[in-house]
């Protein structure tokens, strides 16, 4: 049986490399990714346009805006279907002897913890005020942060990570990314123009239309990442405490 | 006291990485930096008794230490590396469980000492109780380099 | 002056590759658990640090702009490795003490010594250890 | 220079074979995440590597920390897991750390 599954996956590999002669060459101008008219406006007017010198952050938070909001509210409707199965109230009979105690993982751990923990934070935060210049942006940040705190649960015990970021926070939280994201949205149509089109704030931000947009795709790269360091811890304690909260990894 | 420290440090590392000197990612730099350090800045520098002066002498001790301990790392590897590559392993490396008391008291010295240890000649922390330090080690040779000199140094380091 | 940095940088990142060699051939060929994670530990830490210095003045040698701030970051990495990975080997090492793996290699046995070290006030005595080493067996045997 | 940076990748990639090789057989479990870890510090590496063959190093810098710092996390993970919830090694471990030669 095994060597059926290792024969198939061989014929899988080479008939899927094989088909990657037919792909256009790097940077072919003649690809049909390229012949459209679409990619090559992005590629000409965006920095024209946003004043964002990386592009793909500028296609994924204004261009393409509506998908990146659905995009974390997927997020947080796994976070929350997570939580819905998972936790469970009250009872705390079911706690197996050798899980008892949540003390952390020793000494070394804690102390290196404690010396990597704020660059690290400093660091997705970074990584989400940079997303116009550099990789990165709203989930990369975001799940930086929650790595933070679940680092905080691994080698001080998950008591300590939830008196820094309770469970009622996390879910604050959440709700409260999706609400900026949204919310901004909304203050586009109050100010008189369509849902998501930033150009619309030039009013309230400084700048003109353009710094307008690239303050508005930092906006709601906030939204993004609280809503995914909120879900990524709480996904994090319910699935290590099988839903109590309380002990467990 | 220690706040606006760990605050000044963070918007250092924040221009580090930043590398924009502008008003608005300066800006961007105090916000982060002051939210990281009102939610975390108890992480750093755990024991705030101690007096400043004291601590700069013991970060003034500390390159010495340092450069002791790369030289040592880089002993090691030659170390691990000849038993690596020797003809006959199993006669090279008496592994051994070694234990002995260190007489340092505080967390941050345990610490620098067992990351130390771990870092050097083929041994590694096993465990540490209160002031008990299990260390494995991989030959006599590396057992023996042990406890020489290293704990002497790190409370030379940290001392008053 | 470049040359000569370049030079310097080329023989720190051929001597990292030349640790690292050490490291993963000993993790190859070490006879157990305990042996394979001085490998992993050592080269591994000794070799980053090496090539992260050499990738650090290769990008100094280049002298455009911010690669100072570049080259600082990339030290900056080195260091975190520094921090990080130590904490890890004994982590790990731990995990596997406490569940009983016996550090053993096939004919050997490992001794147990009780270094008198310059601190030492009372050490312990052979039979406290053994008895710490059957209670392991136990709780594996569960 | 490219020449010798593109052979120092090269061989930080062959020399994760062996390492490969321990995920693969690896008697015990934290073998293999010893060996993971190895490899997840050295692609750190690997990462500036390549950034200075893409002239891009400012860029990738950025992956390698956190990658770096991400490595750390799934191993501290790894620990405490085999630490606390069950023995990594099972009966096997009454015969020693070579039982399968």
């Amino acid at each position: 049986m095994k060597f059926f599954g290792l024969l198939s996956v061989i014929i899988v590999g080479f008939l899927l490399l094989s088909a990657t002669k037919d792909f256009p060459n790097w940077g072919d101008e003649d690809s049909p990714a390229n012949s459209g008219p679409v990619s090559s406006f992005y590629i000409e007017k965006t920095e024209e346009k946003t004043k964002v010198p990386n592009m793909v952050t500028a296609v994924l938070a204004d261009y393409r805006g509506y998908d990146t909001m659905f995009e974390t509210v997927v997020i947080f409707i796994a976070g929350i279907g997570i939580i819905a199965v998972l936790r469970t109230y009250g009872s705390n009979e079911s706690i197996p002897k050798n899980q008892v105690g949540d003390e952390g993982a020793g000494l070394l751990a804690r102390m290196t913890c404690s010396l990597i923990l704020p660059f690290i934070q400093l660091f997705a935060l970074y990584v989400v005020a940079h997303g116009h210049h550099s990789p990165g942006g709203g989930f990369q940040g975001g799940v930086m942060l929650g790595a933070s705190y679940i680092l905080l649960a691994l080698a001080y015990g998950l008591a300590r990570a939830k008196s820094c970021f309770s469970e009622k926070r996390t879910l604050v939280f959440a709700a409260l990314g999706i609400f900026i994201y949204v919310g901004w949205g909304v203050l586009c149509l109050v100010m008189g123009s369509e849902f998501l089109n930033y150009s619309a704030l030039d009013s309230i931000l400084p700048g003109g239309v353009e710094m307008a947009r690239s303050h508005s795709m930092l906006a709601v790269e906030i939204g993004v990442a609280l809503t995914v360091t909120a879900i990524m811890f709480s996904m994090f304690s319910n699935l290590s405490t099988k839903g109590r909260l309380d002990k467990g990894l | 006291m220690y706040r606006a420290l760990v605050f000044l440090l963070l918007l250092i590392t924040w221009i580090v990485l930043s590398g924009l000197i502008d008003p608005f990612h300066i800006g961007l730099g105090v916000i982060s930096s002051a939210l990281v350090a009102w939610l975390s800045s108890d992480f750093l520098f755990e024991n705030r008794s101690a007096k400043l002066i004291h601590r700069l002498k013991q970060l003034a001790r500390f390159p010495g230490y340092l450069i002791w301990l790369l030289w040592q790392i880089v002993l090691a590897n030659i170390h691990v590396l000849r038993i690596s590559f020797s003809s006959k392993v199993n006669d090279q490396i008496q592994p051994q469980i070694v234990r002995f008391r260190s007489g340092l008291e505080t967390d941050f010295e345990k610490y620098v000492l067992a990351q130390s240890i771990t870092l050097t000649p083929g041994t590694v922390t096993l465990d540490i109780d209160k002031d008990m330090f299990t260390v494995h080690a991989i030959s006599d040779h590396a057992a023996e380099g042990l406890v020489s000199s290293m704990a002497q140094r790190v409370k030379n380091v940290f001392a008053e | 002056m470049s040359e000569l940095l370049n030079i310097f940088s080329i023989i720190l990142i051929l001597s990292g590759l030349v640790f690292f060699l050490g490291a993963s051939i000993g993790i190859l060929r070490f006879p157990d658990f305990y042996t394979r994670m001085h490998a992993a530990g050592k080269g591994d830490t000794l070799s980053t640090i090496l090539i992260m210095s050499g990738m650090a003045i290769q990008v100094i040698g280049d002298f455009e702009g911010s690669s100072v701030l570049v080259a600082i970051k990339i030290l900056a990495i080195a260091v975190l490795i520094m921090l990080t990975s130590p904490t890890s080997t004994h982590l790990l090492m731990k995990a596997g003490y406490d569940d009983g793996i016996i550090p053993v290699s096939k004919d050997k046995k490992t001794k147990i010594n009780d270094l008198g070290g310059p601190f030492l006030k009372d050490s312990l005595s052979e039979k406290s250890v053994a008895k710490k080493k059957t209670a392991t067996k136990k709780r594996v045997k569960k | 220079m490219d020449f010798i940076l593109i052979c120092s990748g090269i061989a930080l990639f062959l020399m994760m074979l062996p390492i490969m090789y321990r995920i693969v057989v690896g008697p015990t479990a934290i073998d293999r995440i010893v060996a993971v870890n190895v490899i997840g510090t050295k692609t750190a590496v690997l990462l500036i590597i390549i950034g200075a063959l893409f002239h891009n190093v400012a860029m990738f810098v950025d992956f390698a920390i956190a990658y770096a710092a991400l490595n750390f996390l799934g191993s501290l993970a790894a620990a405490r897991y085999f630490n606390r919830t069950r023995p990594a090694y099972g009966q096997v471990s009454q015969e020693g750390g070579d039982a399968d030669e």
